[in-house]
Parts: C-alpha cells; sequence; structure tokens
C-alpha cells in the first residue's frame, strides 16, 4: 500500500512539474472544439443537436494523445523494470499510475467541457450530466488505454498503433457518455445511462489491472 | 542467512538464435560474480532472467532450492536490481527518487537514511538539486545509493561502472566486496577487471 | 489428459495429424459450399419482400458467423499459449487473424451490397454492420500488434493479451451498438431479422454455415503447417523430413 | 427450381448485379485464400528443401 501511494506522489509530482503536459490535452480538446463550428456551420441550433457528440469524440481523442507517454519514460529511464521487480503486486502499481492519468486528463477534462459545451450552444440541464459523463467515462478510457499504452510501450512508433488498438474498444463508453448527454438533453433516463457508465468503470477496475499487468511483463521482454 | 540462487540448463534463445544454452550456474552467500564475455552474447539478457524479469528461456531456477516460481516473493524481497537504465527520474531530486524507491521496497519512510546514503555515496550537497541538472556519473551515483538504502542480500548489477569515476570505481569495488564478506552475494557484468579478491568468481559466456 | 493436451501440442505430432484431417475437411467443404450455392442460389424460393436480393443471405450470415467465431477461437488459442506456453495454438492464431478479418470484409461487403435493393442506400448504419466494421478494426489492431514487434515470442503474447481483451469486449460493443441502434433506427427492418424461415429458405443456410466452417477448419489447418515449417525449420525432424525424399512424399501421400 | 429458365436465373429477378456481386466477391476471396494457402506451403517447402540440402553438402565438404 505504501508503495501504491508512494507511486502516486512520484507521479503526480512529476507531471505537476512540467505543466505543459497536463495543458496540451485540454488545448487540444478546445482546439478540436473550435474547429467544428468553422467545418459544419455556425448555425447554433445545428451545433446544439451534435454537441454532446462533438464534445465525446473530441474528449476521446484528447485523452487518448496523452495515452502514449503514460509508461515511456518509465520504460526509457529502467523505472518501468524497477516496477516490474517490486515485491507488490504490478497490478496495483500500474492502477496508481493509471489513476494519476485520469486525474491529470479524464478529470481536468470533464472540469473544463461544459465551457466548450456553451460555446457549442449545448442545451441548459445537461452540462452537469456532460462533465459527470466524462468524468465517469474517461476513467473507463484511462483503464482500457493503458492496456494499450502497456503492449506498445516497448514499439519504436507506437502511437497511431496505440489509437487503432484503443477506439475499436472505447465505443460502448461513447455510445453510453454521449447517450446520458442527450438523454439530459430530452430530460429522461439519465440515471440509466450513467449506471451503465458506472457498470463499464466497474468491470474495468476490475479486469484492466491484470491486463496491463500482464502487457507490461510483456513489453519488458522487448 | 544463507542464500543459494540456482540455475540448471539454462538456455535462451532469441528468434532462432541461442544466445547461450545448457548453462549451469551456482550462486552463493559471500560471493561476487562477475559475468563476462564480448557484447552481444547474452550478459544483460542473463540478469535480467536471473532477477526473474524475463519469462521465456529454457532450464530452470531455484532459490534456496526451491523453484523460482514457488520462491518469487522471496526472491524479489531479497533481491536489489540494477539495470542498464538506472531507473532514475531526472525531474525529481535525488531525495525523492530514492524516496520512491524507499516506499517499492517496503521499507519505513526515514529520511535521515535516505541523507546517509547519498552522503555515503558522494553527493553531500546535492540533496534537492533536480537530477536533471547532475552529471550522468552523479546520475548513476544516484542509483547507486540504493545499495547502500535498502538492505538487500542478493545484488544484481548489469554494468554498474558505467560513467563513474576512478574513485567511485575504488568505493564501489570495495564496497562490493565488503557486501560478500557480510554474508551477500553480488552478481554483476562489467567490462572493468576487477582487482583479485578470494571471493570473487569469473563466469565466461559466450 | 494433460498427456493429450501436450501431445496436441507437439508442433511435430500436429503436423503429421492435420496432414491426416486436412483432405477431409476440404473435401467436406467443397462439397457443402456446391450443393448449398446451387440450392440457394437455384432451388431456394424467393424472399416474397426482397425477392431475389435475399439471396444474398446465403454468403452475408455465413461470413459474419465465421468472423466472430474466427476471433472467439483466436483468444482461445491465445489463452491456452499463454497458460500451457502451447506453441502450436499461437501459431493456428496467427494464420486464423488474416482470414477472420476476410471473412469480415466479406459479410461487410455483401451486407453492403444487399443494401442497395433493400434500403436504397451503400451503406446503412444498421447494428449487425456496424458491429462487423468494428469487428474488422479489432482484426486490423491483432494483425498489426503482432507484426509491430521484432521478436515473435512477444508479438505473440502481445497478440494474445489484445486477443482476450477484445474478446471479453465484443458482446459489451456488440449490446451497445444494439442499444444504440434501436435509439436511433431509421430503417424499417435489419437485413436478416425475419418472423419465420420455410425449410426451403434455411436448409440451403445451415449447409452453407456448415461449408464455410469445413473451409476454416481445412485453411487454418493448411496454413498451421506451413507455419509450423517456418518456426521450425531448424528442428531436427523437420530437417529429416525435408531432406529424405521418400519420408517427404510418405507423409505427404501416406499420412 | 426457382426459376424458368437459365437467363431468368442470371437476371436474378432484376436484382443480378447485387446478388453476383455479393456471391461473386465472396467465391473469389474463398479461392484466393485457398491459392494463397497452398501456394505459401509450396515455396515455403521449395525453399527448405533447398536450404536444407545445401547445409548436408556443406557438411559434406566438410
Amino acid at each position: 500500500m505504501i508503495a501504491v501511494k508512494a507511486t502516486l506522489l512520484r507521479d503526480l509530482t512529476l507531471l505537476l512539474r512540467r505543466r505543459g503536459e497536463i495543458l496540451n490535452p485540454l488545448v487540444f480538446f478546445a482546439l478540436v472544439i473550435t474547429l467544428f463550428p468553422m467545418a459544419i456551420s455556425p448555425d447554433p441550433a445545428l451545433l446544439a443537436i451534435i454537441a454532446p457528440g462533438l464534445l465525446w469524440v473530441a474528449a476521446l481523442l484528447a485523452a487518448l494523445l496523452s495515452l502514449d507517454s503514460l509508461f515511456r519514460s518509465d520504460y526509457d529511464d529502467g523505472s518501468l523494470e524497477q516496477l516490474l521487480l517490486a515485491p507488490h503486486s504490478l497490478a496495483a502499481l500500474s492502477l496508481a499510475k493509471v489513476a494519476v492519468h485520469w486525474l491529470l486528463t479524464g478529470l481536468p477534462l470533464a472540469l473544463i467541457a461544459p465551457l466548450l459545451g456553451v460555446m457549442l450552444s449545448l442545451p441548459t440541464g445537461s452540462y452537469a450530466v456532460l462533465a459527470l459523463s466524462l468524468a465517469l467515462g474517461s476513467a473507463s478510457l484511462s483503464l482500457i488505454g493503458a492496456i494499450g499504452a502497456a503492449l506498445t510501450v516497448g514499439l519504436a512508433r507506437g502511437g497511431v498503433l496505440l489509437s487503432l488498438l484503443v477506439l475499436p474498444l472505447t465505443i460502448p463508453v461513447l455510445i453510453f457518455g454521449v447517450g446520458a448527454v442527450q438523454a439530459a438533453i430530452v430530460g429522461s433516463g439519465v440515471a440509466a445511462h450513467l449506471a451503465i457508465l458506472g457498470a463499464l468503470l466497474a468491470a474495468s477496475l476490475m479486469l484492466a489491472p491484470w491486463a496491463i499487468a500482464a502487457s507490461l511483463r510483456i513489453s519488458i521482454n522487448g | 542467512m544463507s542464500l543459494h540462487l540456482q540455475a540448471r540448463g539454462l538456455g535462451c534463445e532469441r528468434d532462432d538464435r541461442w544466445l547461450f544454452k545448457g548453462l549451469d550456474l551456482d550462486i552463493h552467500s559471500g560471493e561476487v560474480v562477475r559475468i563476462e564475455g564480448p557484447n552481444g552474447c547474452g550478459k544483460t539478457t542473463l540478469l535480467k532472467i536471473l532477477s526473474g524479469q524475463l519469462s521465456d528461456y529454457q532450464g530452470a531456477l531455484f532459490w534456496n532450492g526451491t523453484v523460482m516460481s514457488k520462491a518469487r516473493d522471496h526472491f524479489l524481497a531479497n533481491l536489489l536490481y540494477l539495470g542498464h537504465a538506472p531507473g532514475i527520474k531526472l525531474g525529481l531530486s535525488p531525495l525523492e527518487n530514492l524516496a520512491w524507491y524507499q516506499a517499492l521496497s517496503g521499507e519505513k519512510d526515514d529520511e535521515e537514511q535516505r541523507l546517509n546514503a547519498l552522503e555515503s555515496i558522494g553527493l553531500a550537497g546535492f540533496e534537492e538539486v533536480p537530477t536533471g541538472q547532475l552529471s550522468a556519473g552523479q546520475q548513476r551515483r544516484v542509483a547507486l545509493a540504493r545499495l547502500t538504502l535498502t538492505p538487500r542480500a542478493l545484488w544484481v548489477l548489469d554494468e554498474p561502472f558505467t560513467a563513474i569515476d576512478r574513485n567511485g570505481i575504488a568505493d564501489l569495488e570495495r564496497q562490493l566486496v565488503a557486501h560478500a564478506k557480510a554474508g551477500g552475494c553480488v552478481l554483476v557484468t562489467t567490462h572493468h577487471d576487477l582487482p583479485a579478491s578470494p571471493l570473487l568468481r569469473q563466469v565466461a559466456l559466450g | 489428459m494433460w498427456a493429450f493436451i501436450h501431445k496436441l501440442g507437439s508442433p511435430r505430432w500436429f503436423y503429421g495429424m492435420s496432414a491426416k484431417m486436412q483432405p477431409w475437411f476440404w473435401a467436406a467443404a467443397v462439397l457443402l459450399l456446391v450443393v448449398g450455392s446451387l440450392w440457394g442460389l437455384a432451388f431456394a424460393p424467393a424472399d416474397y419482400q426482397q425477392g431475389n436480393s435475399f439471396r444474398i443471405i446465403y454468403v452475408h450470415v455465413p461470413a459474419a458467423f465465421l468472423a466472430q467465431s474466427i476471433f472467439i477461437a483466436m483468444a482461445v488459442s491465445g489463452l491456452v499459449f499463454m497458460v500451457w506456453k502451447i506453441k502450436v495454438a499461437d501459431m493456428a492464431a496467427t494464420v486464423m487473424a488474416p482470414f477472420g478479418a476476410v471473412m469480415t470484409f466479406v459479410a461487410l461487403f455483401s451486407g453492403a451490397v444487399w443494401g442497395v435493393p433493400t434500403w436504397g442506400t451503400w451503406w446503412m448504419w444498421d447494428a449487425r454492420l456496424t458491429s462487423m466494421l468494428i469487428l474488422l478494426f479489432l482484426y486490423i489492431g491483432v494483425i498489426a500488434l503482432r507484426s509491430a514487434f521484432t521478436r515473435r515470442d512477444s508479438g505473440s503474447r502481445a497478440a494474445s493479451v489484445l486477443t482476450m481483451v477484445g474478446v471479453i469486449n465484443i458482446p459489451i460493443i456488440k449490446y451497445s451498438v444494439d442499444w444504440w441502434y434501436t435509439l436511433h433506427q431509421t430503417a424499417s427492418f435489419t437485413l436478416t431479422s425475419r418472423p419465420t424461415m420455410p425449410t426451403q429458405m434455411w436448409l440451403p443456410l445451415v449447409i452453407m454455415l456448415l461449408g464455410f466452417y469445413c473451409f476454416f477448419i481445412a485453411i487454418t489447418l493448411m496454413r498451421t503447417r506451413s507455419e509450423i515449417l517456418r518456426r521450425e525449420a531448424s528442428k531436427r525432424w523437420v530437417q529429416e523430413l525435408l531432406t529424405d525424399p521418400m519420408l517427404s512424399t510418405a507423409t505427404k501421400k501416406a499420412r | 427450381m426457382a426459376f424458368t429458365s437459365f437467363s431468368d436465373f442470371l437476371a436474378m429477378g432484376g436484382h443480378a448485379p447485387y446478388v453476383w456481386s455479393a456471391w461473386g466477391v465472396t467465391a473469389l476471396l474463398l479461392l484466393a485464400s485457398a491459392w494463397h494457402a497452398r501456394l505459401e506451403q509450396r515455396q515455403l517447402l521449395r525453399v527448405l528443401r533447398r536450404r536444407a540440402r545445401r547445409s548436408k553438402g556443406v557438411r559434406h565438404d566438410a
């Protein structure tokens, strides 16, 4: 437990010292959202219809962008070997790393999403659900994405491959996340969607750490 | 406590090429075992297998007479591995790096010990400087401070002398021998010749 | 039981056994596919709603079934490989993946073509077609991951983990896509859901299904044999097989 | 028999392009897969046999 806490603290400290890396996904998120009205139409009525989907897809891509670096620096400087040789559960230790990724990527994305929602004229009443669904969903994304990051960490050009591996697996989260926001707009069935998002998160929490640990052991083999 | 790491018929095949085959190895308490051989003969791979990182090898490993897969927890609790890459975070200070290692090895959080370890390796005065600003040799020393920080019986060291100056090398050599004398065992690869000692044993690979 | 598993896992034993079984599966596949095709194309009655375009069902459904089954078979092979370190299982998984991707493509293509007379468009975000498209991406991911590793063994193990993660996800993806489709349903009916099918219609479908499965087994056996030779080329039994002309023809014919 | 004549069969009640293209692509890909598997096996055997003969020859010379 001490080791898990120390890993959590270490990664938080490291990332907080390099603020740029935390800001990049957020700026990317805002930038992508800015592109859509220019590419489609500035018409608020049209934007309001597609806003939930746009926000979710852009957030998904922003979270994915930062996944590649999740284990990369540990792999490069040899810390990953030490993590593997620690007399603790590797699943728990990698869960700590994923938690840091969510805290500094998924959660901030969820928090600024309502702001970008205003710019896309997202109907009122759905803002809280947007933030909540993104917070829940991005945690699952971090967990599933970490499997892909662990599988590709030993590869020289893992970035694009990582997206190819992870994006299909995130479709259920996307469907129910967008569904929750749309349900909030219509005004019905929000709880059911959030419950399913929670169930997906619980399932990922149970299974993903083992897959991440197994993948890291494979990647360290070179 | 007497320790015994045993390898029987160890072989490693990398994509249809045998790095080594049929290797028998015994490492006991009170020994410094140096693995030597030309570049690319599989020294690092052997150390990774012996430290339990790689699983795709032939043959069997025993720890104190028990098959490695059953003794893994006890083995890891006695192991200190230093790889090619030092495992040091450049964004953290030496003190913070050691704090993580202390927690990772399940030791009590003790700043006094960390300061002592850094001082003994010659890094007094650099405790709070970001490791990225230190020289390569100093960064390597941060990693080597773990030898004093965490008391572990079995040391597996891959090229520990890299980037270390002459004084540092002499100190480290003394430290290895002292560790073996105190009942620990050291497994080391290096291109640097270790001074003759009754405790030192050389194993040629390839 | 253990002896059997390890016997099955020995590449040499598998090489001999598959040589014996392979011709039967090829024969069965050809027979079933020819009978099923003739029956389905020429003798089965036309659908009262879709007319003759419904005959696409005889290639679309078997391909879709096979596409999903192959992914499950790959996951099972991956599990066997990871748990018991049986290399033949991984060799089989390696050769299954491209064929699975081809079957997924066949299901997608036939579904898209079927869509023209049925919905009047080449592509409809129908639940089945969407799931198939995602499955195709999963197949491509597994193939790409395996080939991205320079060490074959690491590639095998990484692909096994990814396949297992994928197979856990497939039902979830399928369920969520079905749910999403009912929410946004735009087409009046899905391609293959119909209340009752007369025997004359579904019997050829069963025959085609069996034929596709036999074809899959036959081609997997054949390509696994090649994969065994490729990976075990330096082993003594392969060398003996290759250099002894009597033995190599004998194994080819008699076994 | 669902059709009265062969040309009727080919026309597929006006759905000929769809039925025949779907079936055609399926048949083509199945045949291509089988052909590829066979070609792969033959080429591999040829290459491996040649290599085996060569290594045997070398051993005899030496």
